[in-house]
């Protein structure tokens, strides 16, 4: 028999520290495995976060930095401007680039940086013990939120796929989710556009993930797959949600 | 004919792959595996469709699948080119 | 050349045509330059959206093995401060020009000596001591910016410039290196430049381990010592004899200092002037030989005093240290320093003023 | 007049064009071998305001760039004769407009020299030269540089716009004519 | 005769330090006109930027802070939420607010601070002696981008107005324009309903002022409107972007 | 209860309604406390977007006269930097608590206490020092807290509570204020509070003038050493007779040394411990008369030697100073300190070691 | 009958004023004001509308308008209710 | 056994609870008059890897709370003995889980208490409580604090949690009886 799904080799063997049902892992996976595919991992500097994902440095087999809480996106803008020929990702989570790192990710994409980043949003901050974060949803109880996010005083969810998507420059902007089989399959479908967009010499590309954090939802694995579903969906709509135009040669957008 | 492999050890028993197979044929173990976890099994192994579902779903890469000759494949995962 | 500018050129001829940077007073010259020069040398010049980001950029441009610099001025600075720690602890070479200005807060933006005790003792949180050198005047900061990279190459650290709005500001005449563009950095061992042929390598500050990050912080402090036994630079002028006053400063006040200096010599007055080049590492036991010859000490800062705690630190209490200090935009002149000087003489027990 | 080093100070006005002034005669100052510093006095304001320069001139080395008592003043304008002219070190120079300094408190003990800069700028061609005039009469009352030298020093500034060399060069000589002249000077 | 047109109260009466035809001092006088016609003044509290009106620090008639560089919304939710009864503004730059603030701005827009935030976009870092900003348009000579802004590194100018709309919390974000009478005219009644806005414990009010810098883009005063009209127009669209819906009572959007 | 929710509670006995904060290990317990604790009782819990941020919406708390706290932890701390430079600026009275932990960089986030330099010199950028209060203990930390409160509105000055992951992850029982919320801040004669009846007013931490912003800077610095007068505070355990060796350390690593004191008395040995509790201002003269009559030094700290700058400073040459740090997450135990005097009595010349 | 008075020395010589009055009554004076400015200068007072459009448009507040009686508001700047 | 100071250890894997346990001791001994510290030692990781606390009971105040060589260890699994047995001060006491712990390396100078915690707790109701059982087992053998004041920090502990109150007791109390028994003991 053949083996029809196994390891991607851009991933190290070693077992992930996540919790059970930990959804970092499957994404850590697609990416890993859509390195594989596109044949780059020996051209891949990957930028990991401050945040459960930092890890993800002991992770991918490529050569990876260690970012500061937010900045990414900043590590990203050094690297790929001195040497355009590497390709160039950050992996974030939500309080890392939609809180602290809200001005690098904003500017990065405004600037058209040649970079893709990756975007972890699992409505918490996973490391640090399930705070409330920007993208946590109303009604939301976190360790910071005891009676549940509310709108009064904490405003509604970041939105940072539209946000981003407001401005002129970034080429490619689009949103998945983590929740079900037919989503990480396209998933894996758009992080493998978002890398070609980079490779293309098209300016910044960008995908938010939809992720479970089932340790700090207080969940099983199973029931917060069942919650992203319900709760997250409905404040960020899955979808490309900025494509480069259908006769773009791999510059700016006009 | 098809059929999956999974690596105990690696499984952290969060049943992603139960609720992902599309023909239910994975349960959970009653004993536990090193790390402490009730792991991941196969029930009835000869309706496995081989359609990767449950590797694609499970978080901890402890799924690997197997296909006889040349794999019918329901859906697209990675590409074609490969 | 215009003090800025000079430091400017100065970088691209010791190579480095990487530059990242937010606009501020007293160093935007230094950005204007740049963003003309290095897209014609075929580098580049990013204007950041601020200095946080700034601080990682260079982490990143440095992690890819690249020469670079960046410039600001004191507030900036503060804000680069975490970026400054990972850059420490990742161990990366970069150049960091601040050209001070008057604080703290928004102060204002004139020339001031502020920073002294932020650069050379607490720029941020952590374990680590980073090389930070003070020009007195412009050609020195073209030598310094040189050294610099040198330096920053050698031990695989942050280096500080610490400039003022005087040096950045002034115009004198300078001396370049001869080559238009000075050689890459050599980083073939540890930069991350895709694993072609080789395992993947990472770039990091990040020790979980607590046996493991107690060593690299202790590595860290090995490696500052041996920069201090090695890179320690200071001019010691008018110190051979045994002096009724020595007179400690640093950066652009003590060169108003030596035109004191000169002028009570001239009087017959036994006066000698030290200024730390490294004000960190800072030369503390060439200045306490020093010390250990001379009367009293004046220090001069265009701060509230803040060297004058590495000063005290040297004297070890075994003379009396006065201390004149302008601040806020204000410069000293060196007219009001002679006054000073001649004060200080006054208090002397016996001699020493004619 | 020239001392081992000679400070020079340039005041006026943030329009009035003195820190070119200033540039102009370093440049010169650099190119007949001299040590020179120049350092201006900025605000943060981008207009209005006083803005002043340091020019510091020495056969070797230059101590301070910070001059607080110039041997030598230039000042376009009332608020900056008022502001300096105090602490120019005695026997020294001071040059001022007398277009825009109506009431100068004279020193005993200094050398005054002073022309309508704006008067004779127009003569020349146009009156935003009137800094090119301040520059002439000092250089020709101290001969502290050639000609020459700050002619090629105002080429080499405007090699840009070439259109402005000949109306700056016109004013600087026609200052260079006053300086020696040693109009309206009064010694000691 | 009556006087119909004179000074405002809140503005005190000293020369502005503005560079002639800065349209920053208009920008003052409509706010202290507002101000004064809505009787506030005594419970203002206004925080002003780093960038050159830094100044209005000392032309309002009122308490005033002094905020670092791009931090006034920070500064802001500081003051609103221990005294809600004060009715607090800030008034940024573009460097100050659209650069080195991205992060305060949009996170005191998505917490829904009750605030009103004056942007003046003078497209160019006007105190530091004209550098680039993010607000620079296509091609516009600066002194850090001396052929011009190019858009294959720089990218394009970042519309604060609309990436802020594009977040669900904030109530009422509107763009007006200095180069005109009419536009000012106009502006005057964005810059009241503003406040009302606030007056009326709406959360978080934003009004972007298209403003000229003469010294720094080179140009005469007059050229310089005339510019703006025809430069930073197609890139910055005048209107009211996102309003309070119809049935809105003061609180939160639904 | 666990030092920081101590922290927190403490916080509010002192009167303390408004928090401002982003989270960080080990800290987090004092939002989430707070985020519970203060809308329950008419005050705010507001979480920032980033530590920057933080540190200006103290500004704006305290600026319209309230009393207001933050925490946070070494990184955090770093990205306050200009923040903290700007309340110093404007005399702002506010609270600011760092549970330190292992640097530089990211670094880990076990308990260290490498941030003293930073804390007690080199903030940020500008002319300004800080209150800076360490505690040893849970309760320490709950009085310090109160403190802190106390200090930062009689003098209009941030202060900090220097504590660590120990301190603040390590339960212990305290006795608390009875208040259960103590007064509000007295700010009537500066805050911004709308001028309603009266002259409109500023805070501002700029001053164009240089003159103005040199006063200002030197008025801080008598304010400082008025501080440093009134205000010093230190622990000298067992140091009353004459000593073979002192020992020197500050925060948890100076209640582990009371440990090992202990023992070593315990043996005979003549050891005592000095313990500053602010270590800024640093009890100096405090400290040197001390060592005056001391053999021989022992500094302990957990970091590679930050404190030991200031007892260098203290003892002037006098006498030898040895120094035992771990770090990075490392505690050194009372075992090991223990074996570290026995080492330093061991280089005493003659006696000492019975 | 509207008039205006131009504050000559706050005056900065921008001449947004000349270009905002509807019907061109003001020009630039000859000579200099104090802060050294060339400054705005009604022409032909008689024709003045009361407009406030040069008022409105000044950036330096040099500018007060006056007007008879019942002024007809062209448009509306202040709210009516002031 | 009760010195000025006793310090204990207690450890195990992330999830077993011995953050929890000592929490209770300390309680317990704090309601009983003693000074006491209880100080964690956690790691990055929100699961997984070693989780253990020190607790330090004293008559009057407790000095270092930070436990290198404890007079008491309680080990739920293997990597927690093998990392803290070793270091127990002489004659002191190692409590730990037969059921995880399957090759004890045995101290010569110490006492060593063992019983198969989650089998004890199965049979209290709940394997979860196997952190009780062990916590009952040291209480048991050492009388370091009473039975009442471990009960009563337990109530409060679970007071949101009532129904989890009697398993948590009797799987305690469970422990205890085997602390008391003194099974598996062997003095040095
Ligand atoms: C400057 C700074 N502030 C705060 C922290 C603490 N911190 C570590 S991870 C984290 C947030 C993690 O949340 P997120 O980015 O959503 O990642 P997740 O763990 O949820 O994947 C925070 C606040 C830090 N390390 N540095
Ligand atoms: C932290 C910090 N960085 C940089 C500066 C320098 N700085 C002062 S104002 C300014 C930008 C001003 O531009 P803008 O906000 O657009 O205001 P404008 O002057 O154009 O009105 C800058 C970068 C500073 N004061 N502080
Ligand atoms: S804490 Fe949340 S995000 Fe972090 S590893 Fe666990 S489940 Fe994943
Ligand atoms: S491959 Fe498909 S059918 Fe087979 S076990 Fe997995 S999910 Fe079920
Ligand atoms: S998805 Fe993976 S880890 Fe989860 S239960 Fe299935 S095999 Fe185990
Ligand atoms: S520099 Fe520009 S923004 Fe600043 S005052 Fe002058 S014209 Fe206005
Ligand atoms: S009020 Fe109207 S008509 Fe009269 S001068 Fe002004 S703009 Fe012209
Ligand atoms: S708009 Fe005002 S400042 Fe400008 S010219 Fe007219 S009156 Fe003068
Ligand atoms: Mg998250
Ligand atoms: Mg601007």
């Amino acid at each position: 028999m053949n083996k029809v799904f196994s390891y991607a080799d851009a991933l190290i063997r070693k077992p992930f520290h996540y919790c059970p049902g930990c959804t970092h892992g499957t994404i850590h996976r697609l990416i890993a495995e859509v390195i594989d595919e596109l044949g780059i991992r020996e051209r891949v500097v990957g930028i990991s976060p401050v945040g459960c994902a930092v890890f993800i440095l002991d992770y991918l087999r490529c050569d990876m930095f260690q970012a500061s809480h937010g900045r990414a996106p900043a590590v990203a803008t050094g690297a790929k401007r001195c040497r355009p020929d590497l390709v160039v990702f950050t992996y974030q989570g939500d309080g890392d680039l939609a809180a602290i790192g809200t001005s690098e990710i904003v500017h990065a994409a405004n600037r058209g940086e040649r970079i893709t980043v990756f975007f972890v949003n699992n409505a918490v901050y996973g490391m640090t013990g399930g705070q409330m974060a920007p993208t946590s949803v109303p009604g939301q109880r976190t360790t910071t939120t005891p009676h549940g996010r509310n709108t009064e005083t904490d405003g509604y969810p970041v939105n940072m796929s539209e946000m981003l998507a407001a401005l002129h420059t970034p080429a490619y902007i689009a949103r998945v989710s983590m929740h079900a089989p037919k989503e990480i399959i396209a998933a894996r479908h758009v992080v493998k556009k978002a890398f070609e967009h980079q490779l293309a010499g098209r300016c910044f590309s960008f995908v938010e993930f939809l992720s479970t954090c089932p340790t700090n939802w207080g969940m099983t694995p199973v029931e917060s797959l069942r919650w992203l579903e319900k709760e997250m969906l409905p404040y960020f709509p899955l979808g490309e949600i900025k494509v480069p135009p259908a006769d773009d040669t791999g510059g700016r957008m006009p | 004919m098809s059929r999956i492999r999974i690596m105990t050890e690696r499984c952290k028993g969060c049943e992603t792959c139960n609720v992902a197979c599309p023909v239910g044929i994975l349960k959970m173990s009653e004993s536990l595996n090193a790390q402490g976890y009730h792991y991941s099994m196969v029930d009835d192994p000869s309706r496995c469709l081989g359609c990767r579902l449950c590797a694609i779903s499970c978080p901890d890469l402890a799924i690997e699948v197997f296909a006889e000759g040349a794999h019918y494949r329901f859906f697209a995962y990675e590409s074609e080119s490969r | 050349m215009k003090g800025n500018e000079a430091i400017a050129e100065a970088a691209i001829r010791a190579g480095c045509l990487h530059f990242f940077g937010y606009p501020i007073t007293p160093q935007s010259e230094i950005p204007e330059y740049l963003s003309r020069r290095l897209p014609e040398l075929g580098g580049c010049y990013v204007q950041s959206e601020s200095e946080v980001a700034t601080s990682h950029m260079i982490y990143g441009a440095a992690g890819v093995g690249t020469k670079v610099m960046t410039s600001s001025s004191s507030p900036g600075i503060s804000l680069m401060a975490e970026g400054i720690s990972y850059l420490a602890g990742a161990e990366l070479p970069v150049v960091i020009v601040n050209i001070m200005r008057a604080g703290p807060g928004l102060g204002g933006i004139l020339p001031a000596q502020s920073d002294y005790a932020q650069t050379t003792r607490g720029m941020a949180h952590g374990d680590f001591r980073l090389i930070a050198l003070a020009p007195a005047s412009v050609q020195e900061a073209v030598d310094l910016t040189i050294l610099a990279f040198d330096l920053a190459e050698k031990y695989r650290t942050p280096v500080i410039l610490a400039g003022d709005g005087v040096i950045g500001q002034m115009m004198e005449p300078v001396v370049l290196p001869e080559a238009t563009v000075g050689p890459p950095l050599k980083a073939d061992d540890w930069a991350l430049t895709g694993c072609v042929g080789r395992k993947p390598r990472k770039v990091s500050s990040m020790f979980l381990d607590p046996d493991e990050l107690n060593a690299h912080n202790f590595k860290l402090k090995a490696r500052f010592a041996e920069i201090a036994r090695n890179e320690t630079r200071f001019e010691a002028y008018a110190c051979d004899e045994p002096l009724d006053l020595l007179v400690t400063s640093f950066g652009i006040s003590a060169r108003i200092c030596r035109s004191a200096v000169d002028a009570a010599r001239s009087e017959g007055l036994k006066v000698g002037l030290f200024r730390p080049i490294t004000i960190s590492p800072f030369p503390m036991d060439a200045l306490r030989e020093i010390i250990g010859r001379s009367q009293r000490v004046l220090d001069v800062e265009m701060n509230t005093g803040q060297m004058l705690h590495d000063v005290e630190m040297a004297a070890q209490g075994r003379c009396p240290i006065d201390f004149f200090g302008r601040c806020g935009g204000l410069i000293p002149s060196a007219e009001g320093i002679l006054e000073q000087i001649r004060a200080s003489l006054a208090q002397l027990p016996k001699g020493g003023v004619p | 007049m020239m001392k081992p080093t000679t400070e020079i100070l340039l005041a006026g006005f943030g329009g009035h064009g003195m820190l070119l002034s200033g540039r102009l005669l370093a440049q010169a100052a650099m190119e007949m071998g001299s040590q020179v510093s120049w350092l201006p006095a900025y605000g943060p304001e981008m207009r209005g305001g006083t803005a002043n320069v340091a020019v510091c001139i020495a056969r070797d080395q230059v101590g301070s760039p910070y001059v607080e008592c110039p041997h030598i003043l230039v000042a376009m304008n009332a608020p900056s004769f008022d502001k300096f002219a105090p602490k120019v070190k005695p026997d020294g120079l001071i040059v001022y407009n007398e277009g825009l300094v109506p009431n100068p408190k004279q020193r005993a003990d200094c050398t005054a020299l002073c022309v309508n800069a704006q008067e004779v700028a127009i003569a020349a061609g146009n009156i935003r030269a009137a800094n090119l005039v301040m520059l002439g009469v000092l250089v020709g009352a101290t001969e502290l540089v050639s000609d020459d030298a700050v002619i090629a020093a105002i080429e080499s500034e405007f090699a840009a716009k070439a259109r402005f060399i000949p109306v700056n060069v016109a004013a600087y000589r026609a200052g260079v004519a006053h300086g020696k002249d040693g109009r309206c000077a009064q010694s000691a």
